[in-house]
C-alpha cells in the first residue's frame, strides 16, 4: 500500500530524516512513535508531498510520488488529517466537509460521503451550519476525520488526533479509527499517547532523530524496554 | 483560553531545573512569560527579589535572563561573531567593543564553534546553530538561562555533546531552566523536575520521585488505564 | 443643508467605487498574502482601456465592461505568472514585504508605460447621456455615477456569490484561511492562488472602466487609488466582500463630511488620518477576520 | 574592500570632486554631479532605517519636504542658510520621534504603508496650506552660485556616508541589524528594540531633512509640496536597492547609475527612466537582493576563479 524507501529529507541544511524505511499493507492500522522532534511530522510531509525528500522513495500503491504535487496525492486515494486539525475555521462544518470531497474521486460520491460521516459522528449533523471554529475540540477533530474521509481515501494518515482530547474522547475517537480500519482504509497513525497507539494498532514503528530506532508488533514493543526509555526515560517501571 | 495557570517554583542559584510535560502544557508558554515575551495576567516573576513580571524582553535580560528558541532563531544576516556580539553588547555585559570581540570569541569557542566565527548561520548545521544561540544567550552574561528543547532534532551524539555543553555552562556558575522532551536526558542532567499538565503545575522534585507520582504517569503514558481496559 | 446632503449623495455614489477597488485588492491580499500596491495602476490601465474603446470605436463604456474584465483576467494571468507567482513562494512574512516591493515597481513601469503611450493629460468618457441627472427631493443625482454605484454593487455581490456557492470559490476561501490545509484537502493552491489574482485584477479593470465614465483617468491616479483600497480594506477588515462595499461607502461618507466641515482640499486626508489611526490603534487585528 | 583601502579610497574621492568645479567649469556637469550628491545623501538616509534597521519607510519624502520648508522659510525670513538647514533637520527629526512612537507599534508591511499615508498626509496638506510657487527674490537669483550648492551637496553626502559607514561597524549599528534580522530574538538578547528604531528614525530623517534643506537652496523656484511627493521616497528605495540595500557602497552606486540612466533617458524620452527602472527593480528584487554591490562581488569573484 505504502512503502517509504530510504527517505531522507532536510530543512536547509539541517537534515530532519535519514534512511528512514516503512511499509504499510493494505488493511493495516500502523503506529508511528517518537519523541518530540523525532521527525514524525516530516515524515508525514514526505508522504503526503508537502516536502520532497531530498533521498530516497515514496511508493503509494506501487506508483512512486516523487514529482506528484501535493493535491494530486489525495486524489490517488491517500489524505491526512494534519496535527492540530487545521480546519477552514470561519467556514461551516458542512463546508469543510464537503471541501474534502473537492477531489475528482470524491466529487461524484459528495452525498453518500456526507451521510457516511454523519452516520460515524451523528453529532456533526446537527452542527453542520456552525462555523467550524466555534466547535468543540473533540468535535473540530471529529470534523478533522470526517474531512480526510470525505475524499474517500485508501490509506489514511492521522497526525496526533488525540491531542488535546479528553481521554474519553480519545477513546472514542480510537473507537471509531477501528470502524473505519475495518470498512478497508489502511491507517497510518502518528501519535505521542503510546500506549492508546499501540493497542489499536498491530504494528509499529519507532522514529528517534530523523532515524527509524525500532519496528515490531505492537504487543511486542508495548513490552519493550527501549520504547518506554524512550517516553519516559527512568520513569519507565 | 489559560495556557498556564497559579504556576509557583523557585529556582536557587546555580540550580539547573528541568521542565517536562506532555506538548500543549504550557512549558514553553511558561518560558515566554519569564523572558518577558508574554505579559502575565496575574502573578509575580523575581529575580533576586526584584519582579520582573510585565517587563519588556531586553529589560528582563539586562536583568539576567537570556534563553534560547525552540526552533532557533540567529540573526541570518549577521556572521556567527556578530550574532554572538549582539548578546554581549546589549545584554547584562555591555562591555568595550574590543574586549566585547575577545570575549565573543571565548563563547564561540566554549559552545564548540572555534574556527567558525565568520560564517553565517545557514552555513551552519543545525547543532551549530543552537550552539550559537547558546553562545548569544550566554554572551547577555545571564544570572538564568532559559533553554527551550534544546536538544530537539538532535541525533543520539549530538545530544551527549550537547548534554556535555551544558553541563560546562552550568559549571561557569549559570543558573538554567530547560524544558525538554528527550525525558533520559533530563533526568541525568537535573537533580529537580517539574511537570506541567495542562498549564499547571502537576509535580516538582528529585527525579526519582518525580518518576514514581503516579499522576505523572498518569499524563505520560495517556490514557492507559482507558485503553488497557478496552485492549 | 441642501448642499450638505448633495454631497454626502456625491459622497455616497463614489464609495461604491472604491468598494469596488477594495475588493480586488482585499482578495488577493486575503488570499495570496500578496500586498499588490500596484492596485490602483490596474485601474488605471482599465480605465485606459474603457477610454480608448471609446475613443476608437465609439464603444459605449457600460458595454466595454464585456472586453476589458476579460482582458484584465488574462493580464491578471499574466502579472501572475511573471511576477507575483514567484513571490508566493516565500514565507508569509518575507512574501509580504517581496510583493510590496514588486508591486512597487511594478507600479512605477505602469506609470512610465502609461505616460509613454497616453500623455499625462486627464482623461474621461464623455458620452451622450453623460449628463443625465436624476432629481429627487432636490437633490441631482448622475445617472451615470448611479448606475456604477449599482453596477459595483451587483459585482461584488456576484463575487460574494461566487466565493460561496462555486468549487473553486469555495477553494480559494480554503485557500485564505490556511493553505497547506487546502494543499492537504487536495486543492490545486497555485490555481487557487492564480484564479485569486486574476479575479482580483478583473474586479481592477472593472473599477478602472467606472471610473473613466463617471470620473477621470491619467497616469498619476494609480497611487491614489492604491490608498484609497488599502483604506477601505482596513476599515473593513477581510474576508467579506460585502463588509469591503460597505467599507468602500463608509469612506465616501466620510469624505464628503469632512470636504464640507473642513474644505473640499481636505477630503483625501481624511481617509489617511483614518487608515493611519486604524492601522496604529490594532497593528495585529489588522486585516484580521 | 578592506578598511584601509576605504579609509583611502574615500577621502580621495572626496578630495577629487571637491577640485573638480576648479578644473571643469561646465554647469550641466556640475548639476549633474549635484544631483548624484544629493540622491546620495537622500538614499543613505533611507538606506539607515530601512537597509540597517530594516524598517521600509515609504513616508521619506515627508522628512525630505520637512527640511525643505523649515530651511526655505527661514532662508526667506533672513536666517542664514547652514542655520536653516540645521533647523529643517531638527523639525524633521522631531516629527520623526512624535510619528515614529506610533508607527512603531507596526511591523514590517504595515509600517511601510502605515508611513506611506503619513507621507500623502503631509504633502496634500501643504499642497493644500501652500499652493502658491516659492521663488527666490531677485537679489538672491543675482547672487546665485552653482559651486556654492556643488560644494555643500558634497560635504553633505561624504557626511552621510560616514554616517553610514561608522553606524555600519558600530554597537549601535549592530544592534540595528539585529532588529532587522529578528525583532524579537534581538530584543531577547537585550537589545531595545523600539529605542533603537526610533534612533534610526532621527538619524535617517534628520539627514533626509538636511537634504531638504539643499533642495530648498538649490532651486530657483518649486511648489513646496514638491519636495513632499512619493517620488522622493521611490528614488531613494529604488537608488537603494538597486545598488545594494545594507551596505554603505550601495546607495552611492545606485545613485550615480540611477542619475545618469535617468538624466540621460529623459533628454531622449522623457519619463521612459520609470518603466526601465521599475523593471529593474523588479528583477533586483526577484533575482538578485544584494543589488550592485552583490553583482560587483559576483563577479569578482567569478573573474578571480576564472
Amino acid at each position: 500500500m505504502l512503502e517509504v524507501q530510504a527517505v531522507e529529507a532536510a530543512y536547509g541544511p539541517f537534515l530532519a530524516l535519514s534512511g528512514v524505511t516503512l511499509t504499510i499493507h493494505p488493511g493495516e492500522i500502523v503506529a508511528l512513535l517518537g519523541p518530540n522532534g523525532a521527525g514524525k511530522t516530516t515524515l508525514i510531509r514526505c508522504i503526503t508531498g508537502l516536502l520532497r525528500p531530498r533521498a530516497g522513495l515514496v511508493r503509494f500503491e506501487g506508483e512512486p510520488l516523487g514529482d506528484v504535487p501535493a493535491h494530486a496525492i489525495v486524489e490517488r486515494g491517500l489524505a491526512v488529517v494534519p496535527e492540530g486539525r487545521r480546519l477552514f475555521g470561519a467556514m461551516t462544518v458542512e463546508e469543510n466537509l464537503e471541501l474534502g470531497a473537492f477531489v475528482p474521486r470524491a466529487r461524484s460520491r459528495r452525498a453518500a460521503g456526507l451521510e457516511r460521516v454523519y452516520a460515524i459522528f451523528p453529532v456533526l449533523r446537527g452542527s453542520r451550519r456552525q462555523i467550524a471554529s466555534a466547535l468543540s475540540g473533540g468535535q473540530q477533530q471529529m470534523v478533522a476525520i470526517g474531512r480526510a474521509l470525505m475524499a474517500n481515501p485508501r490509506l489514511l494518515v492521522l497526525d496526533e488526533p488525540s491531542l488535546g482530547l479528553a481521554p474519553l474522547l480519545v477513546e472514542s475517537i480510537f473507537e471509531v479509527l477501528r470502524e473505519i480500519n475495518a470498512s478497508g482504509v489502511s491507517i497510518l497513525l502518528v501519535e505521542q499517547n503510546v500506549q492508546a497507539a499501540l493497542t489499536l494498532s498491530r504494528r509499529a514503528y519507532i522514529l528517534e532523530a530523523g532515524r527509524m530506532a525500532g519496528e515490531g508488533s505492537a504487543a511486542a514493543l508495548l513490552d519493550d524496554a527501549r520504547v518506554r526509555r524512550a517516553y519516559l526515560g527512568p520513569l519507565a517501571p | 483560553m489559560r495556557a498556564v495557570s497559579d504556576v509557583s517554583f523557585a529556582v536557587a542559584e546555580g540550580e539547573l531545573v528541568g521542565v517536562m510535560g506532555p506538548n500543549g502544557s504550557g512549558k514553553t508558554t511558561l518560558f515566554n512569560l519569564i523572558a518577558g515575551a508574554l505579559r502575565p495576567d496575574a502573578g509575580a516573576i523575581r529575580l533576586r527579589d526584584r519582579n520582573l513580571a510585565g517587563r519588556a524582553p531586553h529589560r528582563v535580560c539586562a536583568e539576567g535572563i537570556a534563553r534560547t528558541f525552540q526552533l532557533v532563531r540567529p540573526f541570518a544576516g549577521l556572521s556567527a561573531l556578530d550574532n554572538v556580539l549582539v548578546g554581549r553588547l546589549y545584554g547584562r555585559a555591555r562591555g568595550a567593543r574590543h574586549a566585547a570581540v575577545g570575549e565573543a570569541e571565548r563563547l564561540l569557542a566554549l559552545v564548540g564553534l572555534e574556527g567558525k566565527a565568520h560564517l553565517l548561520p545557514a552555513h551552519l548545521t543545525l547543532i551549530d546553530r543552537k550552539r550559537l544561540e547558546l553562545a548569544r544567550a550566554l554572551a547577555t552574561a545571564p544570572r538564568l538561562l532559559l533553554l527551550d528543547e534544546f536538544m530537539a532534532g538532535l541525533n543520539p551524539a549530538e545530544t551527549e555533546s550537547a548534554m556535555a555543553l551544558i553541563r560546562r555552562i552550568q559549571g561557569e556558575g549559570v543558573t538554567l531552566l530547560m524544558v525538554e522532551h528527550i525525558v533520559w536526558a533530563l533526568m541525568d542532567l537535573s537533580r529537580r523536575l517539574i511537570v506541567l499538565s495542562a498549564g499547571e503545575k502537576i509535580a516538582d522534585g528529585p527525579p526519582d520521585a518525580v518518576a514514581a507520582d503516579p499522576l505523572v504517569i498518569e499524563v505520560y503514558l495517556g490514557g492507559t488505564r482507558g485503553s488497557a481496559r478496552r485492549a | 443643508m441642501n448642499a450638505f446632503l448633495q454631497q454626502l449623495v456625491l459622497g455616497l455614489l463614489i464609495g461604491g467605487l472604491y468598494g469596488l477597488a477594495a475588493a480586488g485588492l482585499s482578495l488577493v491580499f486575503g488570499v495570496l498574502k500578496v500586498l499588490n500596491v500596484a492596485h490602483g495602476q490596474l485601474i488605471m490601465l482599465g480605465g485606459y482601456g474603457a477610454f480608448w474603446l471609446f475613443a476608437l470605436w465609439g464603444l459605449d463604456p457600460f458595454a466595454s465592461l464585456a472586453l476589458v474584465v476579460p482582458g484584465a483576467l488574462v493580464l491578471g494571468v499574466i502579472l501572475y505568472g511573471a511576477l507575483f507567482g514567484w513571490v508566493v513562494r516565500a514565507h508569509e512574512e518575507t512574501r509580504v514585504k517581496n510583493s510590496l516591493l514588486i508591486g512597487f515597481g511594478l507600479a512605477l513601469a505602469l506609470d512610465g508605460a502609461a505616460v509613454r503611450l497616453w500623455t499625462a493629460d486627464e482623461r474621461s468618457i464623455t458620452t451622450g447621456y453623460a449628463g443625465a441627472v436624476f432629481e429627487f427631493g432636490g437633490l441631482a443625482v448622475p445617472l451615470v455615477r448611479l448606475a456604477s454605484l449599482a453596477l459595483a454593487f451587483a459585482l461584488i455581490g456576484g463575487l460574494h456569490l461566487l466565493l460561496r456557492r462555486w468549487r473553486w470559490g469555495r477553494a480559494i476561501r480554503a485557500t485564505a484561511e490556511d493553505w497547506e490545509a487546502a494543499l492537504m484537502t487536495g486543492i490545486d493552491v497555485r490555481r487557487a492562488y492564480l484564479l485569486a489574482f486574476a479575479i482580483g485584477t478583473a474586479l481592477a479593470g472593472a473599477a478602472g472602466t467606472l471610473v473613466s465614465v463617471g470620473y477621470s483617468i491619467s497616469p498619476s491616479i494609480g497611487l491614489e487609488w492604491t490608498l484609497k483600497a488599502l483604506i477601505v480594506v482596513v476599515l473593513a477588515g477581510l474576508g467579506s466582500m460585502l463588509g469591503t462595499f460597505v467599507g468602500g461607502l463608509v469612506l465616501g461618507l466620510a469624505e464628503a463630511l469632512s470636504a464640507t466641515v473642513f474644505g473640499g482640499p481636505y477630503r483625501e486626508v481624511v481617509g489617511l488620518v483614518i487608515f493611519f489611526v486604524v492601522l496604529v490603534a490594532r497593528p495585529q487585528g489588522l486585516f484580521a477576520r | 574592500m578592506t578598511r584601509a583601502r576605504q579609509l583611502v579610497l574615500g577621502p580621495a574621492t572626496v578630495a577629487l570632486l571637491a577640485v573638480l568645479p576648479l578644473v571643469v567649469r561646465r554647469d550641466d556637469v556640475l548639476n549633474f554631479l549635484f544631483l548624484v550628491l544629493l540622491s546620495i545623501t537622500l538614499a543613505q538616509s533611507w538606506n539607515i532605517v530601512a537597509g540597517y534597521a530594516g524598517q521600509v519607510n515609504l513616508g521619506h519624502a515627508a522628512f525630505f519636504g520637512l527640511g525643505a520648508l523649515t530651511t526655505r522659510t527661514l532662508w526667506s525670513a533672513g536666517t542664514p542658510v547652514l542655520a536653516g538647514m540645521a533647523a529643517g533637520a531638527v523639525v524633521a527629526a522631531l516629527f520623526a520621534l512624535v510619528i515614529g512612537a506610533a508607527a512603531f507599534r507596526l511591523r514590517g508591511a504595515y509600517f511601510a504603508i502605515g508611513t506611506l499615508a503619513l507621507g500623502e498626509i503631509l504633502r496634500i496638506t501643504v499642497g493644500n496650506v501652500l499652493a502658491e510657487v516659492s521663488t527666490l527674490p531677485a537679489t538672491t537669483i543675482a547672487g546665485y552660485r552653482l559651486a556654492n550648492r556643488y560644494y555643500l551637496a558634497l560635504g553633505l553626502a561624504a557626511v552621510a556616508v560616514l554616517a553610514v559607514a561608522v553606524l555600519g561597524s558600530s554597537r549601535l549599528g549592530l544592534g540595528m541589524q539585529a532588529i532587522r534580522e529578528d525583532e524579537d530574538a534581538a530584543e531577547a538578547s537585550g537589545v531595545g528594540a523600539l529605542k533603537l528604531k526610533l534612533l534610526a528614525l532621527v538619524l535617517s530623517t534628520a539627514l533626509a531633512g538636511l537634504a531638504g534643506g539643499l533642495f530648498a537652496y538649490y532651486h530657483i523656484s518649486y511648489y513646496p509640496a514638491h519636495p513632499f511627493s512619493p517620488h522622493w521616497t521611490f528614488d531613494s528605495l529604488l537608488i537603494t536597492f538597486i545598488g545594494g540595500v545594507g551596505t554603505v557602497h550601495g546607495p552611492v552606486l545606485g545613485a550615480l547609475f540611477y542619475v545618469f540612466l535617468r538624466e540621460y533617458l529623459a533628454i531622449r524620452w522623457v519619463d521612459f527612466h520609470l518603466l526601465i527602472f521599475g523593471a529593474l527593480f523588479v528583477a533586483i528584487v526577484l533575482l538578485l537582493p544584494g543589488g550592485l554591490v552583490e553583482a560587483v562581488a559576483r563577479l569578482r569573484a567569478f573573474t578571480r576563479r576564472a
